[in-house]
């Protein structure tokens, strides 16, 4: 039982109700009628042929759409992580002065 | 007297020093150079680590008895550099000549051609 | 009468060593460069512990009439430098062997041609 | 006032920036290593002078020795002069 | 290049305000360091302070120290070793 | 005045001049001629401190240079003579 | 002599003289060799589990170094003179999360690494790693901190380029071990700065009389940045993926550990060493601000990648972020009157977070280098089918990639739940961006699992040899064990951490008495 | 040409001096390591003066002549000999005395003089410190050394 | 077996010299001193001395015998050096000497002498132990003085002492 700021969280609760479900669910379907997919019909992929084949989609072509909306941003975290050394230390010493400013600050401005 | 004696050593000392010194910036090419370097730097050494080892003989003389070891270590230092100086300054020589820096204005080089 | 050049020759070691590091693309000179900070720590590790007219803290032939303990510098800055003298020669001894290797693969010493590891 | 010792460390300390600049700059591997030994030699005999013997011979034993033998070891691997290659 | 060049002279900028903002050269406060000077020839019997603090009392990080140069050391062999005839 | 301590400012003196020698030097060679005077200057003058001081155990580290400066040099002539280590 | 008493001693030694031992008993006989170092990994889990519980039980143990007694400060000076061990809630916390991952990867690497010239060494340093470790998290000293740092980047750098036949695995261990030192040499220069003020060492000492002035600050920033940069967060986690990507996979789960160790710095410099005296807020807020950015920047790189490991390495920084979230957060409502009601949530869920981080992270990276191990590529491109042979690696991976992307009931969905229900009381939208995150993981790890274990049978391989399966079983039981009982877990380990973390007062007066 | 004539070896004179050199360096480094807890010097620094000399004679003769006598795996191993007893006398403090590095040799009979104030120096003080002094002098001369000597063979197998 | 016994021997009395404080020895330190002394020998046994004839003590007084002479003429170099380096007048040149000693410490001793002594550095060293020396003012007498005199010539009595000490 963990208790969170607005309630708790309990994975054993979770599990048995997982399993209560499970259970009915398997109950539900063992009540529908058994013959029906035997006679089911082929999904209809408007008139093409189906590879007969197994194929298996490459892994640079997943999220194709995702990365290519945001090629901006991309092409921005590409210029980043350019893998030179010495741009490595300099981020070092960018955020270094940054963090020099935010504790500086409030002298400077009271 | 014995201070006396501790100047006039510091006083070549130094001289020799300065000079080596002066003799590295004025010679044109790195085996003069090497004469100035090893020889006036070792002899200027010697000089002053004399005057360390009489400055520490005197001292124990008078009665501070640890004063000697700081003259039987300046003895040390002293032979360390006498010995390892003048090796240094052949190796340097011969790897000048062996990666081709030939002598300037050299009347003769009898070694030419036989750095193989 | 000595303000603070000491500490500020560190700072200028270190900013030396830190130019090397930022703007030198031959590993090697990384390496002197990250040498040359390391110095500049120990440096400033000594200088913290150098008290005015102090002699090193050993009690092997103390020379006379020496105040115990005001008359001696911190040891205890000395120790740290010996620690982070041999930390450096350790690391200096590992860039460098991994220098060796990484000419050995690439053929090249410059940063900006070791880097198939980007993106 | 300003002693002599002072002087002294004041001298030294330029030194020492003088030789860590020039082994930052010289695109003579070699020569870098060499100012990094004047460096070494130089920082040495300042720690001496501010009292601490036993730091200035760990300093001597590694920077006049070590240091510049594994320098010099990986020089002779790789490549003795810094070129700016193309980007 | 030039955002690089001016992050650098500002952390220079703030470490040499450091430089100014430490105690003066020459006159450290002193209180772990006093006792140690102090105490240091009765509690581990050893002339040389440094020695002491070093293997006594902060033995501890002599330990780490030569662990890391065996560690270096183990390095270097690993790093440089040859190459080996069946690779993963 | 330590007489002890005028003599070392004298050898700081000679070790600037030494050190333009390592700087300007235009071979190899030269600059490690710098280096080795340098060495020899730096030793004297740790002999000449830890006498001002009269610091009897101080000139160990004198030896130390003393020795071990040699090595450096034998080093970089072995790098330059083009030999294999 | 009391054995729990020196047990801070025996935890940090024994590893250390085993490492000592390993290269002369790899020179008589190979096999009794991988059986001491795996004795010696098991015994110090008993042991640090053991102190651990002694510790959660009794509160904080004291060690002091070379004294009369070690469980007490010496008093005859008025600071501590001596090295002291502090072992607190959190540091047992870390000491767990350090040696329960190091044995499964010790374990796994038993079949992983093959036997040759090299492998007596790679345990050596393992085990020098795992003292590495031990030692950030359990010192006192800030000193000792540093070269404890300096050993855990030596040998995790000579570790990353233990295959030196590739020139990848000598670049990642070369950039990894330029960017650590310098941020260790930092480290040491803002000691020095410490040091030069107040002429002491020990955290808890300094912490006491420390006044909040400029020379503080400058060392507050460079403690910060430098631990921050060796923890990987975002943008400074450039050196994260190139060095966990080339590691052996063992050693890239020990990585993660072994950042989670700076982090770990990172939050007792903030917390105990500078505490409420300093501006905390704002250093609050620039601890979140680089949880959202890890967050956000490592996800999103983690998508389009290619290489699985690095993939996975990009997320290890993204859960970085929820680390530094939760304890951000935390840090941020420090001595408010919220602190009590959600700033220990917060913090509840971002330390739990790191042992559950340390956990299914290692199990992935274990999982991909069992793939490595009989594909010999880590291309996702590659890949494909292994779910039909390898079937215990893919449950193994299922659990580690649900785990990671917080679906209940495993451990990962426990631990975020109380990030987002915390953040969301100070700031909605971080919660959202988390969830966000959340989301995007799984959307990546959905796509690992396609390309790798889904689809038609492209290799003939077999099954991952049964050391490998071992070492990834334990993470698994954990991962598992963690997701069932979370409140048991919470309630028990992580809080004890987080009121060691945040009572400032209890870790001083543990050294200075009263 | 001269590669394979000299095989790595410097020329006569260097190499004698070397050889006379050594000995001296030896003695001094034991020196140093000995009269750590007296003089300035210690374990560190005697290491690495011996690894020095070590280092010179490589430089002289040529890594294959050093190679003949002393293996860089028996290096490691020297090393591993030093750190453990290192860390044994640490554990000795743990198990015989009150805790970890303790100094439980002073006020013993052997190493136990306690010196007060400034003296010439009394060689059986200090308790624990000259055998960790030789532990570590052990184990940095064997480290350094063993790293040079690798980094040189490696350096030379390529050309 | 004899060359362990001397370099031992050595060995130790440079310890003792190292450790001489003022005082007598203190009897740990003499113990200490053996036992390192026979671990430095035991090191050092096979590189330092190769042959039996130069334990001698016969020769080290002849060494110590040597050591004014030298001293005087490595004054007359520095003047040398001076008056060079304030005048500029050099005349340099490398040549060639056949000194005819037979063993290595010989060698050494003449080369190390001379490059200590005015206006010679030797920088090369073939195998038939010819030394190749820079001298920094070579006179024009010199290429008419045959060959055997050469050395003596430009090195006046420096072979016979090395070859007196060294061999």
């Amino acid at each position: 039982m963990l208790h969170t700021t607005g309630g708790y969280w309990d994975a054993v609760a979770w599990i048995v109700a997982f399993i209560v479900i499970a259970v009915v669910v398997y109950i539900i379907r063992g009540l529908g009628r058994r013959d029906f997919r035997k006679d089911s019909a082929e999904p209809f992929f408007s008139g093409v042929e189906l590879p007969t084949e197994k194929t298996h989609v490459k892994a640079s072509n997943i999220y194709w759409g995702f990365t290519d909306s945001l090629k901006g941003y991309y092409s921005i975290m590409k210029k980043m992580h350019d893998g030179i050394i010495n741009n490595y230390i300099a981020w070092f010493i960018a955020i270094s002065v940054l963090l020099f400013f935010v504790v500086f600050l409030p002298e400077v401005i009271p | 007297m014995m201070w006396e004696i501790i100047y006039i050593l510091l006083g070549i000392g130094i001289f020799f020093n300065l000079l080596a010194s002066v003799g590295l910036l004025r010679f044109p090419d790195v085996y003069t150079r090497l004469h100035a370097g090893t020889k006036c730097t070792t002899f200027g050494s010697i000089f002053i680590a004399s005057a360390a080892i009489a400055y520490g003989l005197w001292r124990w003389y008078d009665g501070d008895k640890s004063m000697i070891s700081l003259a039987i270590h300046s003895f040390f230092a002293l032979i360390a550099i006498l010995v390892t100086n003048p090796t240094g300054a052949h190796a340097i020589a011969r790897a000048a000549y062996r990666s081709g820096v030939m002598p300037k204005k050299a009347v003769t080089d009898e070694l030419g051609g036989k750095n193989d | 009468m000595i303000w603070n050049i000491p500490f500020i020759t560190v700072i200028v070691l270190i900013a030396v060593g830190l130019y090397a590091v930022l703007f030198k693309r031959n590993l090697i000179k990384i390496a002197v460069g990250i040498t040359i900070i390391e110095s500049g720590v120990n440096l400033f590790l000594i200088t913290l512990g150098y008290r005015k007219g102090g002699v090193a803290p050993i009690y092997t032939n103390l020379p006379p009439n020496v105040e115990i303990p005001k008359g001696m510098v911190l040891p205890v800055p000395q120790a740290l430098t010996l620690t982070s003298i041999v930390i450096g020669v350790a690391v200096l001894a590992l860039i460098l062997s991994f220098t060796m290797k990484i000419y050995e693969h690439y053929k090249s010493l410059d940063s900006h041609i070791v880097r198939r590891l980007k993106e | 006032m300003i002693d002599l010792f002072s002087i002294i460390l004041i001298l030294i300390s330029a030194l020492t920036i003088i030789a860590s600049i020039i082994s930052v700059l010289m695109k003579d591997l070699l020569s870098c290593v060499i100012a990094l030994a004047i460096m070494s030699l130089l920082l040495s005999l300042y720690f001496y002078m501010l009292h601490a013997p036993d730091v200035a011979i760990a300093e001597a034993g590694v920077g006049a020795c070590i240091t510049t033998a594994i320098f010099i070891v990986a020089i002779k691997a790789t490549e003795r002069y810094e070129k700016e290659e193309e980007r | 290049m030039k955002a690089k060049t001016i992050f650098f002279i500002i952390f220079m900028a703030f470490l040499l305000y450091a430089a100014f903002e430490i105690h003066p050269f020459s006159k450290p406060t002193s209180k772990m360091d006093d006792y140690i000077i102090s105490n240091a020839q009765n509690e581990t019997g050893a002339n040389n302070v440094v020695t002491s603090v070093v293997f006594d009392y902060r033995g501890y990080d002599t330990l780490g120290e030569a662990t890391v140069l065996f560690a270096a050391v183990s390095g270097v062999l690993v790093a440089l070793r040859r190459k080996e005839d069946k690779h993963e | 005045m330590n007489v002890f301590m005028l003599t070392l400012l004298f050898i700081i003196l000679s070790i600037i001049v030494a050190m333009i020698r390592a700087i300007l030097g235009p071979t190899i060679p030269d600059r490690v001629v710098g280096l080795d005077t340098v060495n020899t200057l730096v030793i004297a003058g740790m002999i000449l401190f830890g006498a001002a001081k009269n610091e009897v155990i101080y000139i160990d580290v004198s030896i130390v240079y003393a020795l071990l400066s040699f090595i450096t040099t034998v080093l970089i002539a072995k790098y330059l003579e083009g030999d294999k280590l | 002599m009391n054995l729990i008493q020196q047990m801070p001693a025996i935890l940090i030694g024994m590893p250390l003289i085993a490492a000592f031992l390993t290269p002369i008993i790899d020179r008589v006989n190979k096999k009794i060799r991988n059986g001491f170092v795996i004795v010696v990994l098991i015994l110090e889990e008993i042991f640090m589990i053991t102190l651990a519980w002694h510790v959660f039980t009794n509160g904080i143990a004291i060690y002091t170094m070379g004294a009369s007694n070690p469980s007490i400060v010496p008093l005859q000076a008025a600071v501590p003179i001596r090295i002291v061990l502090e072992i607190d809630g959190m540091s047992a916390f870390m000491g767990l999360i350090s040696a329960t991952v190091c044995l499964a990867a010790g374990i796994y690497s038993i079949s992983f690494i093959k036997e040759g010239n090299g492998k007596g060494k790679y345990y050596t340093l393992l085990l020098i790693m795992l003292v590495g470790m031990l030692g950030m998290e359990f010192t006192g000293d800030l000193f000792n901190l540093f070269v404890f740092l300096e050993i855990l980047s030596i040998t995790s750098c000579a570790l990353i380029a233990y295959r030196n036949w590739y020139g990848d695995a000598v670049e990642g261990a070369f950039k990894y071990m330029v960017v650590s030192n310098i941020a260790a040499l930092f480290v040491l220069f803002a000691i020095g700065l410490l040091y030069s003020r107040y002429d002491l060492l020990n955290i808890a000492a300094i912490s006491k009389i420390m006044e909040y002035g400029s020379l503080e600050k400058i060392a507050l920033v460079l403690l910060v940045s430098a631990f921050a940069m060796k923890c990987g967060a975002v943008p400074m986690h450039f050196w994260a993926p190139d060095s966990y990507t080339v590691a052996p996979a063992p050693i890239t789960a020990i990585l993660v550990s072994a950042s989670q160790a700076s982090l770990y710095a990172l939050f007792r410099t903030c917390f105990s060493l500078y505490g409420n005296l300093m501006d905390y807020h704002s250093i609050g807020i620039v601890l979140i601000l680089f949880g959202l950015l890890s967050m956000f920047i490592g996800v999103t790189m983690a998508l389009p990648q290619k290489d699985i490991k690095r993939l996975m390495a990009y997320h290890a920084v993204s859960q970085t972020g929820y680390m530094l979230l939760g304890v951000g957060v935390g840090l941020y409502l420090l001595g408010s009157s919220n602190f009590n009601t959600y700033g220990v949530k917060a913090m509840e869920g971002g330390i739990f977070h790191i042992i559950n981080h340390a956990m299914y992270k290692g199990l992935l990276f274990l999982t991909a280098g069992a793939i490595f191990y009989r594909l010999k590529t880590r291309n996702l491109n590659e890949m494909g089918g292994l779910a039909h042979t390898m079937k215990f690696t893919s449950i193994f991976f299922i659990i580690g990639a649900l785990a990671i992307a917080g679906i209940p009931p495993f451990n990962g969905f426990a631990s975020k739940l109380l990030i987002y229900e915390a953040c969301y009381k100070v700031n909605p939208i971080l919660s959202i961006i988390a969830m966000l995150v959340s989301i995007l993981t799984l959307a990546s790890f959905v796509k690992v699992f396609h390309s790798a274990f889904m689809g038609p049978k492209l290799h003939d391989v077999e099954e991952a040899p049964k050391s490998l399966l071992i070492g990834m079983g334990i993470l698994t039981f954990v991962i598992i064990l963690f997701g069932l009982f979370p409140g048991w877990v919470v309630n028990n380990i992580v809080h004890p951490a987080v009121t060691a973390l945040a009572n400032r007062i209890d870790y001083i007066n543990a050294v200075m008495g009263g | 040409m001269s590669e394979e004539k000299n095989n790595g070896r410097m020329s006569i004179i260097v190499r004698t001096i070397a050889s006379s050199v050594f000995p001296f360096i030896v003695i001094f480094s034991f020196y140093i390591i000995m009269h750590g807890h007296l003089t300035p010097g210690g374990g560190f620094q005697g290491g690495s003066v011996a690894a020095s000399a070590i280092v010179m004679l490589i430089a002289a003769y040529g890594y294959r002549k050093v190679d003949e006598r002393v293996k860089e795996n028996s290096l490691a191993c020297i090393e591993s000999i030093g750190a453990i007893i290192f860390v044994a006398v640490a554990f000795v403090g743990l198990f015989m005395a009150a805790s970890f590095m303790y100094n439980f040799l002073v006020g013993s009979p052997f190493f136990g003089e306690i010196p007060h104030g400034g003296n010439t120096g009394i060689l059986n003080s200090g308790g624990i410190l000259p055998i960790l002094n030789i532990a570590v002098g052990l184990k940095v001369m064997a480290g350094l050394s063993a790293v040079v000597a690798v980094m040189a063979l490696s350096a030379g197998e390529k050309k | 077996m004899l060359v362990f016994i001397g370099t031992t021997v050595f060995c130790f009395i440079l310890w003792l010299l190292f450790t001489f404080n003022g005082n007598v020895w203190q009897w740990d330190e003499i113990s200490a001193g053996i036992i390192f002394s026979i671990i430095a020998g035991a090191i050092s046994r096979k590189i330092v001395i190769k042959e039996y004839k130069q334990l001698s003590p016969k020769k080290w007084l002849l060494f110590i015998a040597y050591l004014p002479r030298f001293f005087y003429e490595m004054a007359k170099a520095n003047f040398d050096v001076a008056y060079r380096v304030i005048t500029g007048k050099i005349n340099p040149g490398i040549v060639k000497l056949s000194p005819n000693l037979k063993n290595n410490l010989s060698l050494t001793i003449l080369a190390n002498s001379i490059t200590l002594t005015p206006g010679t550095l030797s920088v090369d060293v073939d195998d038939e132990k010819n030394l190749y020396v820079h001298w920094i003012n070579v006179k024009p007498e010199f290429f008419e003085v045959s060959k055997e005199c050469k050395c003596k010539y430009v090195c006046s009595t420096f072979p016979d002492w090395a070859r007196r000490i060294g061999e």
